[in-house]
């Protein structure tokens, strides 16, 4: 194969470039320079990975929506809405689903349906329909930072659009927009696309001009281990700044075990710090973002506000930089503009109140850390040995060995042989490692913990326990219990 | 007894996997046969698969808003193929946003769906209703 | 004075009877025999002190909401409403202001003014009112236990009526029934008030009958520093288990700070325990309570969802046996049932997904236990010095010398000397120590606390600080910090 | 400047004497006197403190919910007593539950109430509203 981490070959980089910017009309419209110009005329309030760092220094953690429609004046008073009666700390801008799956045409029926029957008949705003000048109308008549969240395995022509329109962070990456969010694409592919999308960062940041980058932590959502998503987070901050990215925020989505995700959020920059200086790199900023409940949500709204607060509070507690809201309707799909608000205002409530507290460090706690370190550097270790030392070749051979294995994932070129379990405290466990380069006793300790639920509930672990977990929360439960 | 088949599939460009795993557990667990054919499938790709295996049910989900858009002229092709008859479920998240799910259920049902379910059902409750309408 | 630790005499006991039967005219329908049976008809379901056993052997953190209206069906149908919709495991009965003041007439013009304009005008039920026999239907028609709960100096009537009336617990006690709520009410008189109801509770459980008391841990729910509520509380736990109370279900409010409000929950059964067997007590089984944030809320509902998750929460780390539900209507007074039932719903659902977890102990935490056990250890040994042994006598003195003070109390048999204030971390810490007999290293300890926000805030400590705690979190915070 | 006196005080049977002792200090920094008569007071106090102190307003606070029924008749009281013209004002949570605030104020000022404030207002609104209504 012809990947490897380094920087793309500036010819390279410009060969792929006329194309992607034919792949829509709308991709004409960009113009490097004028666009760097035009970053070089916004207010430093504006502009993401500067208020990131601020936060960091201050030791708080900021509230950010999920947010997108079809029309742009309806999507603009959207996120006005948010801004204002929200009390959002950072937008985003949500890309629909054609537009993730470069389905531009299908995005422009959307956007005619939805002026005709005067409700967004889209799941997300279509940046790449919209096109560069849209985009800036939302950056200049919005205060706070605007982010591109998505879910593309191929977001070229998505970047260079929004990226030109101003926008000021960028979420995605090889693996973490491929595994969950795509059936056929290989790993290979999206790899030199996100190269792609990094290296025009890293091009935006020779020129002065700071551009955020976030892979998507949470990956499929659900029980997901802590070291399955760090080992990707990692890899992905690692192919990022090998392109040129230097601000970067690493996400992590909430398991529900307070301690778990305390010890997760922590772990996760200290990590992907150790790898990047491992392999030499020293020119970084890393935040972290924490995902409020990705699984089942309760229909209820109140029983829903309840684990939207659980969420903020693990965030707070946990000192992440950011953390991304749930809303009220989450059991509905996408929520009202009210509902989205009211889980951000839920959210402020409790960042806020917890804003001077922190978690004391434990015996417990300090376990929970030394597991998913260990586990995570197994993974990685692996990963880089596989590749013969390029993390980017390793990382293909890693999910094909299974090295590298994301639970429920849709993609065949993910393995889809571990399964995870929770452990009487809520903790997400594994059960059946698959190829998980795990030695004997990460596994043993795993085995006794779910072997312990298995005492506690007098049934044997199997995947009747894992779909009795994924259910729970929508019935109010953590962890799965068999009816008594 | 007779084993009959479901084809079970994601619509569109829906890639939502967790729950898909999920139906084709427990509809196989309750005696079906079931062709899981996974998240991003075309209405093609349904149909396909229904006729390579003899279906009975073709069981579409939908996870993420577009449900109603990706839907849109399934009977049709169904009757274009010469599987006009079959059943046809549908499932999830359908619409953009919480919407009164008896008028989104009207809106489906017109559209030639034999069964329409609304977020939060669990894999039970459509179970019975595939043993009443295939008469098990 | 007259005033002992000791079993109310029969003689004095009826002699009393006599007269508290007959300050209303539903007093004559109190037959206690009778009673008892009636109370050995009900099933184990809907006895308070049975669930409360069941669920502190558990393990698991029972929700409770407060309620109550003038009339009977409407009262009826809120509990059921609560019950069904909020899935509360224990009922309440608020008593209205009125009756808490003894005023029976107004309250009967509450009644009749109720009936006449379709909505209740009274902040509660009027239960001494409306007699023996309503209380029973409520009980009846209800599947969980029912608590009276309320805020009447002399609730000598109200006891005897409620628990004639199958009511199975009572809450209240001669000290945190008579600062927060009374101006002019001595403590003495207060204290034998109580040792009345505790007798009459005592004379219940000879008979077989449990009736669960539970002393109103909050006090004013205003920065009270925990060993002062803890204080309070062991002594009306002593009160009580001397007139012959077995099932004690011991409060504490919130304080906001997680480290505080877990050390409290846990060491306050701790101290109960150890100051009952040094007094000689054996027979009794205590229980924990945790009140929700007691302060101001904030107007708006989605924040409200905030504080209250953020109680229910500290309530299940410090495995409380029940938690007192706020709700999101709390900044405007007296909730409608959908908002009550919402509180308690979003309650619920924390408690389901932390019913597995608790906090580890940390030196933090052991540092804070450890504070309150040797700061309630002093007001309690000073207030027995105090009585030459008697802990009714003490308490009458302490309460004189200003060994017991309780901030922003409205009672002129209070000293009103002390002043919390917060410290960096949200805990309450005392500003101004009064008289509280505390050993200097003690307030040591505090004055480092509160300097050290002082210097984060660039201020020296002062009334205005307490100030803005006060209306902090109706901002969203939880300390107030001076504007920036 | 001439320093204005207030009657302060929670009326009925209301016991709530935190916010009390924040009005007591936020009017005394504002640079008013005031007569703090506390909590449970009754119209009666109210006036009486009026009255031997000259007051200039009398500053009614109503937390639990009675508000309705303790107030009524303050003002008819006021003019049996010779004090008919005298300011009053009330604020809190006036009456049970959570009601349209335009309907709840426009019956105190029915009643005779000069100002009402609904739940949560800060005392720098009272305190402008007063040096507004005593010409300071």
């Amino acid at each position: 194969m012809d990947l490897a981490n380094r920087t793309i070959d500036p010819e390279e980089f410009f060969r792929q470039r006329q194309e992607v910017l034919n792949q829509w009309t709308t991709g004409k419209d960009v113009d490097f320079e004028e666009a760097v110009a035009y970053h070089k005329s916004l207010p430093q309030s504006k502009v993401f990975g500067h208020k990131l760092a601020e936060g960091k220094a201050k030791g708080i953690t900021f509230a950010q929506p999920r947010a997108g429609v079809a029309l742009l004046n309806e999507h603009l008073e959207l996120l006005r809405f948010l801004e204002e009666e929200g009390e959002a700390d950072f937008l985003p801008t949500t890309i629909d689903s054609y537009t993730r799956q470069n389905r531009y045409a299908e995005a422009q029926t959307g956007i005619d349906e939805s002026r005709m029957v005067g409700r967004s008949m889209l799941n997300g705003f279509p940046a790449v329909n919209h096109g560069v000048a849209a985009c800036r109308r939302l950056i200049e008549h919005l205060k706070v930072p605007v982010q591109v969240r998505h879910g593309t395995p191929d977001a070229r022509l998505l970047a260079e659009i929004t990226l030109a329109g101003g926008f000021t962070a960028y979420e995605g990456g090889g693996i973490s927009y491929n595994i969950p969010y795509a059936k056929e694409v290989s790993i290979e592919n999206t790899i030199k696309y996100w190269q792609y999308v990094d290296r025009l960062v890293g091009m935006y940041e020779e020129k002065g001009v700071s551009i955020n980058r976030e892979p998507f932590g949470p990956l499929t959502g659900t029980l997901v281990p802590p070291s399955v998503s760090h080992g990707v987070a990692v890899i992905e901050g690692i192919l990022a700044v090998a392109q040129g990215v230097r601000s970067l925020t690493l996400g992590y989505g909430q398991c529900g075990n307070l301690l778990q995700d305390v010890a997760a959020i922590r772990t996760l920059p200290l990590l992907a710090a150790e790898y990047l200086n491992k392999l030499g790199y020293s020119d970084f900023d890393i935040t972290t973002v924490f995902h409020q409940w990705m699984g089942g949500f309760p229909q209820d709204e109140a029983k829903a506000y309840g684990v939207i607060s659980w969420g903020a509070a693990a965030a707070a507690l946990g000192k992440a930089t950011k953390v991304i809201v749930k809303s009220p309707h989450e059991a509905f799909g996408i929520p009202t503009k009210e509902a989205n608000a009211a889980g951000l205002r839920t959210t402020k409530q409790i960042l806020n109140m917890l804003k001077d507290q922190s978690l004391p460090m434990t015996e417990d706690l300090a376990l929970e850390e030394k597991m998913i370190m260990e586990e995570t550097r197994a993974i990685l270790d692996r990963t880089l040995d596989l590749g013969e030392g390029d993390i980017a070749v390793g990382t293909v051979r890693a999910f094909q060995a299974g090295v590298i294995d994301v639970p429920f994932a849709p993609s065949r070129y993910n393995a889809g042989r571990i399964l995870p379990a929770r452990d009487s405290q809520g903790a997400v466990r594994i059960l059946d490692f698959g190829n998980l380069p795990f030695h004997e006793d990460i596994k043993e300790f795993h085995r006794e913990r779910i072997a312990l639920r298995g005492r506690d509930e007098g049934r044997d672990p199997s995947f009747q326990m894992v779909i009795d977990d994924i259910y729970a929360i929508g019935k109010g439960m953590l962890v799965g219990r068999p009816k008594i | 007894m007779e084993r009959k088949t479901l084809v079970l599939g994601v619509i569109g460009a829906d890639v939502h996997a967790v729950g898909n795993r999920i139906l084709d557990y427990a509809f196989t667990q309750a005696g079906f046969k079931v062709i899981n054919i996974g998240v991003l499938a075309s209405q093609e790709e349904f149909i396909r698969a229904a006729i390579e295996t003899a279906a009975s049910v073709i069981m579409v989900s939908s996870l993420y808003g577009h449900g109603e858009l990706d839907c849109r002229g399934l009977r049709e092709k169904c009757q274009e193929s010469g599987i006009g008859d079959i059943l046809l479920y549908v499932g999830g998240n359908l619409v953009v946003g919480k919407q009164e799910f008896n008028k989104v259920e009207k809106r489906f049902l017109e559209m030639g769906f034999n069964r329409v379910y609304p977020p939060g059902t669990m894999p039970e409750v459509a179970i019975e209703d595939l043993r009443k309408d295939l008469g098990l």
